[in-house]
């Protein structure tokens, strides 16, 4: 319990909240883009780098159930969230579907977080599993945009249309996020990155990832505005879908620890994921693929609250769990 | 000495800039010019140069010389018809002069 | 078919883009496009993209598309008056046809 | 009451941006507006934003308002024979209204 | 008098000559406006979060003369700048105002190359002194834009017309360089941000501020030519304000240190604040709210000749003065 | 011969792989412009810092005779490029001319890649050696312009018209790239910048450097279309071109290795150096002073074969060729 009062002062949660203070206060402080672009490569490199080094020494068949739990995680919050928000009123499918979409694809930010929340607890996990990432991102993708476009397609042509599912993959792999996390693990893989690993991109991640923190809360907030234009009920989803997605990875992952040993802290991680919902790539794809779904809908639900929630609440709620379960 | 040509000008969300260029070609437009832009309009505020998390949910200018005034209404239509149900976006068109020595 | 309608261009300091922004709602306009602009005027050289320690002092490029040519020039004049004595600024109209699913 | 003016549009590469900007000077204009722009041409897409490992390559559009259509004329016939051989880019004349306030 | 030479070869000093050199050259070398406001953040943080990290363990009590004396320094500048200004020939009186108004806030990136010099020169101080920024800088540009506004009622509608101060307060606290400064101060105080302070944003303030030094001798030089367009006697002004304000304020921060053990270092900042002039955004907030006043007169002064006289000549100038008064 | 191929997972090349793969699959990743100006910045200041910190101590005799055979080999390489372009069908004179230029010119990120090369195989060269780069790259553009100059005036006026050299050579050292060079040796040289050497420029040298080659690599892909629209002997000159350069130049340093004892590091880079071509400040100069010559053809043959082949296959040489002449 002590470690959850604890993390209220980490930095990760600090420079969120104190983002979300600078906007409310409506101070003129701007974080450039191009820095802000800059610290979401180098995370997602800094992520994908280590992972392929791991995975270089790793036991490829002690990967293969986690990863396996993070697709099925993955397409199931998707699906579990599109018949939530169905039967909320005032919700229309589209958005349900792209809002779900969100929730079930990862942020990368909010993993960073964790990540340095863990190292800052002593908590170990096995270093490939942020590279589980994309397990479960690009199939919670693909399912949202596989189901709207089936959904639209009843809606004109009746039921027999068909969606091609790899240009939707592809696309998704070419997004700036999976770019960068794929190409830092082909390089920790295949090349020998360890110097410039130990020497930049390892070192800058904890500092980077405060100023990406600071702009998530800035943008938490602004986009406040956009979520009280739609229905209510996504407010109450975003709030609650985070924990309730992060409490079913963390069942599974206990299976998991159960059966092949696998890490207490890789649980959290795997709970993490699952609670996070996209807040790089994801919007972007999702408006690309689902244009007829209302963005203030869904990004505002992600961004304003799902992402707050995730990491104020959820990173610490997965921390206690593990304190309580394996005994850290 | 000049000629008349028109000009269409489409205002929309960059993430579908590509799109919109695509279009644009199928025209036969000998080229176009892309600006980034901030702006406000029915759908709200939309901002540039902040770092925006979201990203490729700011505007896009884009303007498009073309020989005739029919062309750059034909564009302007399709644009507006294909993007404008689900992006925000806006499109109007001016008279141009242009110089004897280009082709459009 | 296309219909007329009028648009007022202004180009002047970042620094006042808000306080004109607002004049320009204040006539009803629908919206407004704004664009980073670097430019020489008679009050000197005012650049764009270089850091610029002394921040705010680049142009602005605001373009408003308004149904009427009367609007278009009212906000044009109240602009001048209310900013040009003191910031660096021009401000011209242009004519622009929209489509007619436009309504600004 | 409004006054009829001239502007001339230029868009091309940002390498000759001093270049264009001498010429516009020569033919008296009281001033000029300076867009980043990106683009597709005869010559190719221009990027613009996005790293360019080989700087000055990208677009610009530059704008200038003169009082008289001959002016805007003589500036856009000058920049095109001047450069336009051996640099990618256009130009037109535009339309438009001023304020009696200003001069140009 | 030694170390008084050996500052001139300081990074610094030296970077911001450099700025000039190469603008003087007309070089095509451009630092991008996104890298030049990352540095002006990571600067006021790493001021900001040491600031509120050091206040966490200081007795309030030491603060408040020091403060007080911040405060005290700050509108005394802008009101003897007024008075001095307005005798001299062929200055306006707005102009007057904004630029004595320049010249009583606070230069972040003076302070920080000056925080640098004592570091090398191994001179200590209470590490919350640079959080003694806002207290000098706020008033100084309350009192300017008071002045001002009251000057140019009384022209217009005579004697009857009154300023609200309130927004002013707001809207300076709102400016991005006392936005960055504040959050990091609350940061500092109410969190743990020690290791992200330590890997981060301590070690990079060094670079960080070569990098701002240089462009700052880019600038003033590129000013230079506005200041040539004004009256003459600013540049006279800029040249001779910043050395008298410093000594005014080493002056009552030596009684500081004689009531109440003010470090020496203290005593050093404490004038170097008070000899630098607003660069970041004291600017914007003047050309808003002043804007009558000519920002070539102002800008002018502060950028092309206050700023490199108060490095330059200023802080080496308290330095020798500090070893001399204190022994050091 | 080991060395060879362990070279070819090194991280410069790597990223440099990376990159071209990136552009390839067609990756929506993209690094912001003010990022890559702000790497090249700080890798010509790391370069130049450290070459003036060095110069300083160096004996002036020992530089004389590298330095003059980087000045005879930068103009020798435009020569000799002039004449074997002219020779290949297909290639107008002017856009030999620049290509020519382009490759006698010096790339700051190859001579960086190489650097560190070395380092991590721990070969030492003189400090002062990257230096040498103006020595190469300033005659190379003069002598490129010129010749174009002479050539397009006697096509027009008949064979009576001048060029004017010192605009050329003041325009070159305006650029930024050599502005950033000679800015950071001046400061090593007439100050004391050790300290922000050490924690700044020189620890980032090697990451920033990871992030250059990633978008060098994008570049090189995306440049290659242009390419294919011109002569298809350009891209055989820029895969051939490197390496002859480079052994040319390796030669002569060997001769400089004899005589006065220049370091097999030394004779490595000054190899490097004339291998390489131009990326960031020779294409813009080119442009301008020889705006009839066609980009697509030599900013092709440079950015998307020279360089690329430089790199990989030209410093791996060098080394194994060192390797077996000086038994390193
Ligand atoms: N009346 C207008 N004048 C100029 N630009 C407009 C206007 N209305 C909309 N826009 C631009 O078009 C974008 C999309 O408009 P909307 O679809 O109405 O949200 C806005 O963000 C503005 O940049
Ligand atoms: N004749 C002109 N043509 C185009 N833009 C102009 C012209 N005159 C001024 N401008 C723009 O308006 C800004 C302010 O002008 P000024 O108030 O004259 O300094 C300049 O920085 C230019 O961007
Ligand atoms: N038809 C057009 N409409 C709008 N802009 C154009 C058009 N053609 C060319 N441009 C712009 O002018 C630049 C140079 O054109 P070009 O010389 O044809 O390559 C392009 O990069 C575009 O930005
Ligand atoms: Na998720
Ligand atoms: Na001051
Ligand atoms: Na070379």
């Amino acid at each position: 319990m002590s470690r959850f009062l604890v993390q209220f002062q980490s930095p990760a949660l600090a420079f969120l909240v104190g983002g979300m203070l600078l906007a409310a206060f409506r101070s003129k402080l701007e974080i450039p883009d191009a820095i802000y672009q800059f610290c979401v490569f180098m995370l997602l490199m800094r992520i994908g780098l280590e992972g392929g080094l791991e995975i270089r020494d790793a036991e490829l068949a002690d990967m293969i159930l986690p990863a396996f739990i993070a697709l099925i995680v993955g397409c199931g919050i998707v699906l579990i969230g599109c018949v939530v928000l169905a039967y909320l009123p005032g919700v229309k499918t589209e958005d349900a579907i792209a809002t779900a979409g969100l929730f079930g694809a990862v942020s990368a930010s909010t993993l960073a977080a964790a990540m340095l929340m863990l190292e800052e607890q002593a908590i170990t996990y096995e270093a490939w599993v942020p590279a589980l990432y994309p397990f479960m991102d690009i199939p919670a993708l693909i399912v949202a945009i596989v189901l709207a476009n089936v959904y639209l397609a009843k809606k004109k042509h009746g039921p027999t249309a068909k969606t091609k599912i790899w240009p939707i993959v592809t696309n998704s792999l070419r997004g700036s996020a999976l770019s960068a996390l794929l190409l830092g693990l082909a390089l920790g893989l295949f090349t020998n990155p360890e110097v410039v690993f130990e020497s930049f991109y390892d070192p800058l991640f904890r500092g980077l990832l405060s100023v990406l923190m600071l702009i998530m809360g800035m943008e938490a907030y602004a986009r406040l505005n956009e979520l009280r234009k739609v229905a209510h009920w996504y407010a109450v989803y975003a709030a609650v879908a985070p924990l309730v997605h992060g409490l079913i990875a963390f069942g599974l992952g206990y299976i998991a620890h159960v059966f092949t040993g696998f890490s207490p802290g890789g649980v959290i991680l795997l709970a993490v994921m699952a609670g996070s919902s996209s807040d790089i790539s994801g919007p972007p794809t999702l408006r690309a693929a689902i244009p007829s779904a209302n963005p203030a809908a869904y990004i505002g639900s992600s961004t304003s609250v799902g992402t707050p929630i995730a990491i104020a609440v959820g990173i610490p709620l997965y921390v206690a769990l593990a304190e309580a379960v394996f005994g850290l | 000495m000049t000629f008349k040509a028109a000009k269409v000008v489409i205002i929309t969300e960059k993430v579908i800039l590509e799109q919109v260029a695509q279009v644009i070609e199928t025209f036969g437009a000998t080229g176009y010019t892309v600006f980034a832009a901030a702006g406000k309009g029915s759908r709200g505020v939309r901002s540039a140069g902040r770092a925006a998390v979201v990203d490729g949910f700011s505007n896009v200018q884009i303007e498009v010389i073309t020989a005739t005034h029919e062309t750059a209404e034909k564009i302007a239509v399709e644009v507006a018809e294909q993007f404008f149900n689900n992006y925000s976006g806006i499109t109007y068109l001016e008279d141009v002069e242009i110089l004897r020595s280009h082709k459009f």
